[in-house]
């Protein structure tokens, strides 16, 4: 048997994993070069190509305000909150599960905080623990009916996103709840050096998923979950708690984006939650083209929420018409999406839905 | 039958298709002539599905021709049954017979459904069987839809003058007699004028069926010539490269028992006693619906169980709880490698390193990358995996390198029972023997072994003890010198 | 019945409404002109009524010679803190806003009084703490309610039961309730009314299917207010599906699509509020702000606000642009800011 | 998902197809009589024993207003452009793709023939035929970003959505589009025996759907790529075809909704758009559990409109709190179709996503 040995063609498999690791076969340096050559390959990090490109543009078209620290830290600071959803929301979809109910959840956790601080009185940190364990819950139900109720958790979240209203709407008589206090408000935006803690906490929250997702043997079942179930079961992946243990960490992410949102309001909005949805799918998606080649990931994911967000904020600096920014997501998105697709060699086209 | 009679109902001419640096196919032609059997053979990864997929347009080639017959009457028709069967398992077998336009009707008609159930009865008849044409296809076994399969691609074939029908491995799934009438099949059309391009890895079928055997090794054409001018020893040697020496029978040196099972019942297992001990090889044969290819899964847990005791070294093994009788130290290979088998999404080493060998790795701290290299090196090479390319996502090995995968998987555990369903499926001549004796060693080494496999030379070369099934109970137990593949099939086709 | 007392006082109440709308609300000059370059920011965040008025403004703009640009807020509450934050970094001279709960941009909201940038901000109810200037405050929003019920009584000859559709997310719905509720108990004890919470995102589309299905249960209503018409759009294609036809719409801040209805005689009246004056008074303002000069007393008490009961017959002007009770008020504004 | 190759509760498929239809082997008439029996199974039409259920409960509780013929014909109408809605997702879903953007699809439609009318000044059917073409290229666009960007449906639909919005904001400025004309608004409100033509068009729409897709070999390969789109294709469907063809229809539904609402409207409104989509897709995905075990169709979808649509209507002519219909939305999907999964025997769970 002379087993061909011809390189694969590797040049479009997860080329992080490469580095480092010697293929038998190859000198290691020319192995380091090749893999560093596909990592910066432009469809695998189309989106940071992307980013470079506007960074100059809108240096050049709003040279007084886009290119300077400020910027930095208000495109930083108004989307951490669509990042901590985003990244939370990886996690099921990782595990082959949608969650279409985070955007409701955001919005409840943001009112039960709200109502537990403001109209019950409680204190501010079993508020807020109390919030993120009600989170965890509706985490937990999401998780449940879909592995032992066996409803398609495209269903269940739809439902799930509707009760979640209902309830927001019951607890909030469909009313601002105000008077938070003012150690509330410091939880999401108190700052350290100049930037503040919804920041920081998202970025602690996205270290430890993306450790936990592409590090660790609990993140390949999660991966393996989402690749065929059946034979992730059969290898003795408790497919159904990696499911119920996805929900309930998305869950829990979005928990704590809802109580950092009330907090940085101080008050508690009936209305906020469902405009998150849409953002966080699109920057979950867009993520999964980045870096690991179709499949979803943390560190893609805040990138995208990043590289939408800077293109949004540099085009209202330089003053486009209202609709451009929405023109723009849209356009970044299929652009983004459509470098990484078409380079790639043939076959194997259309792999979600 | 003979070769060459008319004109070419089809003509490939260098044909030339590469996956990035893996050329699949180097320079292929080759003819068929109306009534002619070619059977394409070649190691796994020789470019023989790539072959097909181009014929079926599913690539396109880098190079190359393929002409199909014209001129007088009507164009050659392109008939497949592909090595993934390539059916909609969510669709019936009413349904998926149905597709791709052979109704002859507009596509805006209303279907006729009454008749279409009649039509589909009686094509799957045939092969003599009855199943529920109205039930999804994946309710159905793997030999049921390879049965489907079949029967979608010789649907209406007495109408078409000139078809070429290409069957890639189409009895990897397929017992003794299923595979007897499914070569039966393949001469009538044959007689009938048509063409057939045949891959196979049992070369004693090739030999059976065809009239010219053409050899691909890498990609390339290394061998062209009629079945008349070789034998088993002539294949075997153009595709592996060599002579493969047939498994030595070992000295059974029975251990204790390892796994007994008792009064065993299921969906098609009415009671059953098996007892394996350490060291030996246990094969299970039997036609479709005996059993033979439900009683690994319900052994492990895979599988739903109505009544019976499975213990494992003396520890029972409750239905459902795999993990339990992963750490107990069984290992299970299932016979439907793309539903059951493997993560087809996820690279060649993560597949390898998907089930966890207790102490070996540890749950948070960072995955070892290193470690991994070093263990899919390791394997890769053990069980001749091509190419040994652990980060190529696993769709794209050929269909055996994908088998030898899902088989390092678990060997890797090194189990104390290894549970395998037709375990050298789609594997070729050579990797087969490499599998025997891997499998063989590890027997050697004290594990107990469960095979059940359709097919019955394999299980007579590689078994100390073959059970024999039939209608879900156990029918002959063949040991020693009654254990011949004759014996073995003629234990399981019932009188 | 109601006594003819009470239906007098009512009548007087609205009458100076009928017809003709309330005064012109600036009459103080502008004392200094705008210096030339100014930039105001608009916050835009898609709503009709949002972009109505910054339709509204640009003439102004140009008349004032200052240079009007929006920003874009997206749907979620970080777009809207987004576009703020934006604007926060444009340092314009100053900011106008247009019903965006001021609790959403509340940081930037503070981002921007510290760094002395004004901001008028209309439709909103935010304290006096706020730092924000808002023409059309609690005060219009009260009174609309108490027109409301006014009209309600002047126009009935028996006890009216009334049903008001508010939406409690928009903070000034509890002003107009207020208002509503305690002029319809002043003006006519016998009279009830009902107050209907209407999902603010059920509007534009299942508020109709809502308010029917409500109206169906409670046959005895005969009069329908809303805190704010834009929830009856779509409203009268369904009264004609389920027959309800002899109930009394009393709206209020009509969007063009109302004051089309009312045109096609599909409304009752429509309380209109005078977009176009308040966008005129909002840029005013923001240029008092700017070159230092106190806004008038009435500006900051939040009553600066036109308004006339418009009916069917009082829309002869094209409804796509609002109501406007001063066809020339650019001329007004133009005197008052010597140009 | 639980076992391999679990026991196939056969006698639960499609039963629908074995009434009237001889089988062979086994006596009409008795077939017959399990067909029947099968087709009547709480799990097969559990939502038609829910809407029984409510028609009994409402009309307890509301019985002047509930069960009378107005009722009747307001959910009838009130309801038509949903379902028209849900029932041109149906045709996409069912060939594997998702349509994200119908929601705004429906308001570019909605907003254009405002515009051509009111704006423009073109005549009736000239724009609504325009209108009609527009929507169909919106559909071909998607269809094409999928089948030859090859980017996945989601995404494709997700960007394509925002792009969308853009159009609509900057074709409308935001602003609603009046004076359309007496002879539009009679398009969708003139009314036949007391009905609106709207409901006829929705039953037309339903109609054709229904045919194609369940009763023709089109339909049938619309599933198959659905089902296995690489499977389809190697067996002669050309599933490309099939999913742009897909889009195309599901757009040009959409466009009908569209200019059927801005007809009922009487305006051209720029916001609907986006608040159709989830109860189409609930309503979608509800039907799939009714009539087809788990297959996308069109009478299914339009039942579970008019289902959902008949509790809520209840609840309100009850005078339930404004929360309780949303509520009544999240778990009569969720009953519904757990009722459908719990009763068939274990495995096979989580089939979608
Ligand atoms: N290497 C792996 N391959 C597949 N799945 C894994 C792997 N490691 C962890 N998991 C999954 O991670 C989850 C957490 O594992 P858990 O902590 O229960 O492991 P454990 O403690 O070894 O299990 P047990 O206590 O049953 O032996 C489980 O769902 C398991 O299936
Ligand atoms: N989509 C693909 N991407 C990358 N490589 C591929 C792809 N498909 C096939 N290959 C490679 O092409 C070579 C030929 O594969 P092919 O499937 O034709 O082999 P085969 O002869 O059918 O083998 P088997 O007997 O195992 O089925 C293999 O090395 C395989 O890994
Ligand atoms: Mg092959
Ligand atoms: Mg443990």
């Amino acid at each position: 048997m002379s087993a061909p040995r011809t390189a694969p063609d590797r040049s479009t498999k997860n080329p992080e994993e490469s580095e480092g690791m010697t293929v038998t076969d190859a000198p290691p340096r020319q192995d380091f070069r090749r893999g560093l050559r596909r990592t910066l390959a432009f469809r695998n990090i189309s989106a940071l190509y992307i980013l470079a490109v506007m960074i100059a543009v809108f240096s050049v078209l709003a040279p007084e305000t886009f290119p300077t620290v400020d910027t930095v830290r208000i495109i930083l600071t108004d989307q951490a909150l669509t990042a901590i959803l985003a990244v939370g929301l990886v996690i099921p979809l990782a595990a082959g599960t949608f969650d279409l109910s985070i955007g409701s959840q955001l919005g409840l956790a943001a009112i039960v905080v709200a109502w537990l601080l403001g109209v019950q009185g409680l204190g501010l940190w079993t508020s807020v623990l109390l919030t993120l364990a009600i989170g965890a819950v509706v985490g937990l139900v999401n998780g449940l009916l879909i592995v032992k109720a066996k409803i398609s958790s495209f269903i269940t979240t739809l439902g799930m996103s509707s009760i979640i209203l209902a309830v927001v709407s019951w607890v909030s008589h469909d009313a601002q709840i105000l008077d938070l206090g003012q150690d509330f408000q410091e939880v999401a935006t108190h700052q350290v050096l100049g930037i503040s803690t919804s920041v920081y906490v998202m970025v602690v929250l996205a270290a430890v998923a993306w450790y936990v997702l592409d590090n660790t043997h609990l993140g390949r079942a999660v991966h393996a979950t989402g690749g065929n179930a059946g034979a992730a079961r059969l290898s003795g992946v408790r497919t159904d708690a990696v499911v119920v243990l996805g929900l309930v960490s998305c869950s829990l992410l979005a928990a704590v984006a809802g109580v950092l949102l009330s907090s940085s309001l101080a008050t508690g909005d009936p209305t906020v939650g469902p405009g998150y949805l849409l953002p966080a799918f699109a920057a979950a998606f867009l993520g999964s083209t980045q870096f690991r080649d179709g499949r979803f990931n943390v560190l893609g994911t805040v990138v995208a929420v990043y590289v939408l967000a800077t293109g949004v904020k540099g085009l209202q600096l330089a003053g486009a018409p209202v609709w451009i920014p929405e023109l723009f997501n849209g356009v970044a998105l299929l652009v983004a999406v459509a470098v990484t697709r078409l380079r790639k060699s043939g076959g194997r086209a259309r792999e979600t839905a | 039958m003979t070769a060459g009679r008319g004109r070419a109902l089809v003509r490939v001419d260098g044909l030339t298709k590469s996956f990035g640096a893996t050329r699949a196919l180097d320079s292929v032609s080759l003819t068929i002539h109306p009534g002619e059997v070619l059977a394409v053979v070649g190691h796994n990864g020789s470019g023989k599905s790539t072959l097909v997929k181009i014929l079926a347009g599913f690539h396109t080639a880098d190079g190359g021709s393929i002409g199909l017959r014209d001129g007088a009457g009507p164009p050659t028709e392109l008939r497949f049954i592909h090595q993934d069967l390539g059916l909609v398992e969510t669709m019936s077998t009413l349904e998926n017979l149905g597709l791709g336009g052979r109704h002859g009707r507009s596509p805006w008609l209303p279907l006729r459904r009454a008749a279409e159930r009649r039509v589909a009865r009686q094509l799957v008849g045939q092969f003599g069987v009855d199943f529920d044409v109205d039930a999804p296809v994946r309710e159905l076994s793997p030999a049921e839809r390879t049965i489907v399969a079949i029967a979608r691609a010789l649907q209406g074939w007495d109408e078409a003058e000139t078809m070429l029908l290409v069957l890639d491995e189409p009895t990897a799934a397929l017992h003794g007699a299923e595979v007897e009438r499914l070569m039966a099949v393949v001469r009538r059309v044959a007689e009938r004028g048509a063409g057939v391009l045949f891959i196979s890895h049992r070369l004693d079928e090739v030999l059976g069926v065809a009239d010219t055997v053409l050899a691909l090794r890498n990609g390339r054409v290394v061998g062209h010539l009629p079945c008349s001018d070789t034998d088993y020893a002539g294949l075997v040697d153009l595709v592996a490269g060599g002579s493969v020496d047939s498994l030595e029978r070992r000295d059974t040196e029975r251990g204790a028992a390892v796994l007994r099972v008792r009064g065993l019942a299921g969906r098609s297992i009415r009671g059953l006693d098996v007892t394996v001990h350490a060291g030996e090889i246990v094969g299970v044969a039997g036609i479709l619906g005996s059993g033979r290819d439900e009683l690994c899964a319900m052994v492990f847990g895979g599988h739903p169980r109505d009544s019976g005791v499975v213990e494992l070294a003396g520890h029972p093994l409750a239905p459902g709880d795999l993990r339990g009788a992963i750490r107990r130290g069984a290992a299970f290979v299932p016979g439907d490698r793309h539903q059951d088998g493997a993560v087809m999404t996820m690279t060649g080493v993560e597949n390898l390193m998907a089930v966890r060998v207790p102490g070996a790795e540890s749950r948070w701290r960072r995955l070892r990358k290193g470690h991994e290299a070093r263990e899919a090196a390791t394997w890769f090479s053990t069980c001749g995996v091509v190419p040994a390319a652990p980060e190529m996502e696993l769709a794209r090995f050929s269909g055996g390198n994908q088998q030898k995968v899902v088989l390092a998987k678990w060997l890797r555990t090194r189990p104390r029972l290894l549970l395998l369903e037709e375990p050298t499926q789609g594997v070729d001549v050579g990797a087969k023997a490499l599998i025997h004796r891997l499998i063989a060693t590890t027997a050697g080494e004290g594990t107990a072994v469960l095979v059940a496999s359709s097919e019955a030379k394999e299980l007579a070369e590689l078994c100390d003890r073959v059970l024999v099934l039939a209608d879900g109970v156990l029918v002959a137990e063949l040991q020693g010198a009654d254990l011949t593949e004759f014996r073995v099939l003629h234990a399981s086709v019932p009188a | 019945a109601i006594p003819a007392d009470a239906r007098k006082r009512a009548q007087d109440i609205i009458a100076p409404l009928i017809g003709r709308p309330s005064d012109f609300p600036i009459t103080e000059p502008l004392k200094s002109p705008v210096p030339s370059g100014t930039r105001i920011a608009y916050i835009d965040n898609g709503n009709a009524l949002v972009s109505l008025v910054y339709k509204l403004m640009q003439p102004a703009a140009e008349q004032l010679g200052v240079e009007l640009y929006a920003v874009r807020a997206g749907t979620s509450a970080s777009g809207v803190q987004s576009a703020f934050s934006t604007v926060v970094q444009q340092r314009p001279a100053a900011v106008i806003n247009t019903a965006i709960d001021p609790a959403l941009w509340n940081n930037q909201r503070q981002e921007l009084v510290a760094a002395g940038i004004p901001v008028v901000s209309l439709g909103t109810v935010a304290g006096a703490d706020s730092g924000l200037v808002q023409p059309n405050g609690t005060a219009a929003f009260e009174r609309q309610g108490r027109l409301q019920a006014a009209w309600l009584v002047a126009n009935s000859e028996k006890a009216v039961h009334a049903v008001l559709y508010e939406h409690s997310e928009i903070a000034y719905g509890s002003a107009v309730k207020r208002g509503f509720e305690s002029e319809l108990e002043e003006l006519c004890p016998d009279c009830t009314s009902r107050v209907v919470q209407i999902p603010i995102t059920e509007v534009g589309n299942k508020a109709p299917e809502r308010i029917v299905s409500d109206l169906r249960a409670n046959p005895d209503t005969g009069a329908v207010v809303f805190q704010s018409s834009a929830a009856a759009t779509g409203l009268p294609a369904r009264l004609k599906v389920a027959g309800l036809t002899n109930i009394k719409i009393v709206g209020a801040n009509p969007v063009p699509t109302n004051l089309q209805y009312l045109k096609d005689q599909q409304a009752t009246v429509e309380l209109g509020a005078d977009l176009n004056t308040l966008a005129w008074t909002a840029v005013d303002t923001a240029a008092r702000l700017i070159v230092g000069q106190a806004p008038q007393r009435n500006v900051l008490d939040g009553e600066a606000l036109v308004q006339q009961f418009l009916r069917p017959e009082d829309i002869t002007f094209d409804p796509t642009l609002g109501f406007s009770a001063y066809p020339d008020v650019a001329a007004r504004f133009k005197t008052l800011w010597g140009r």
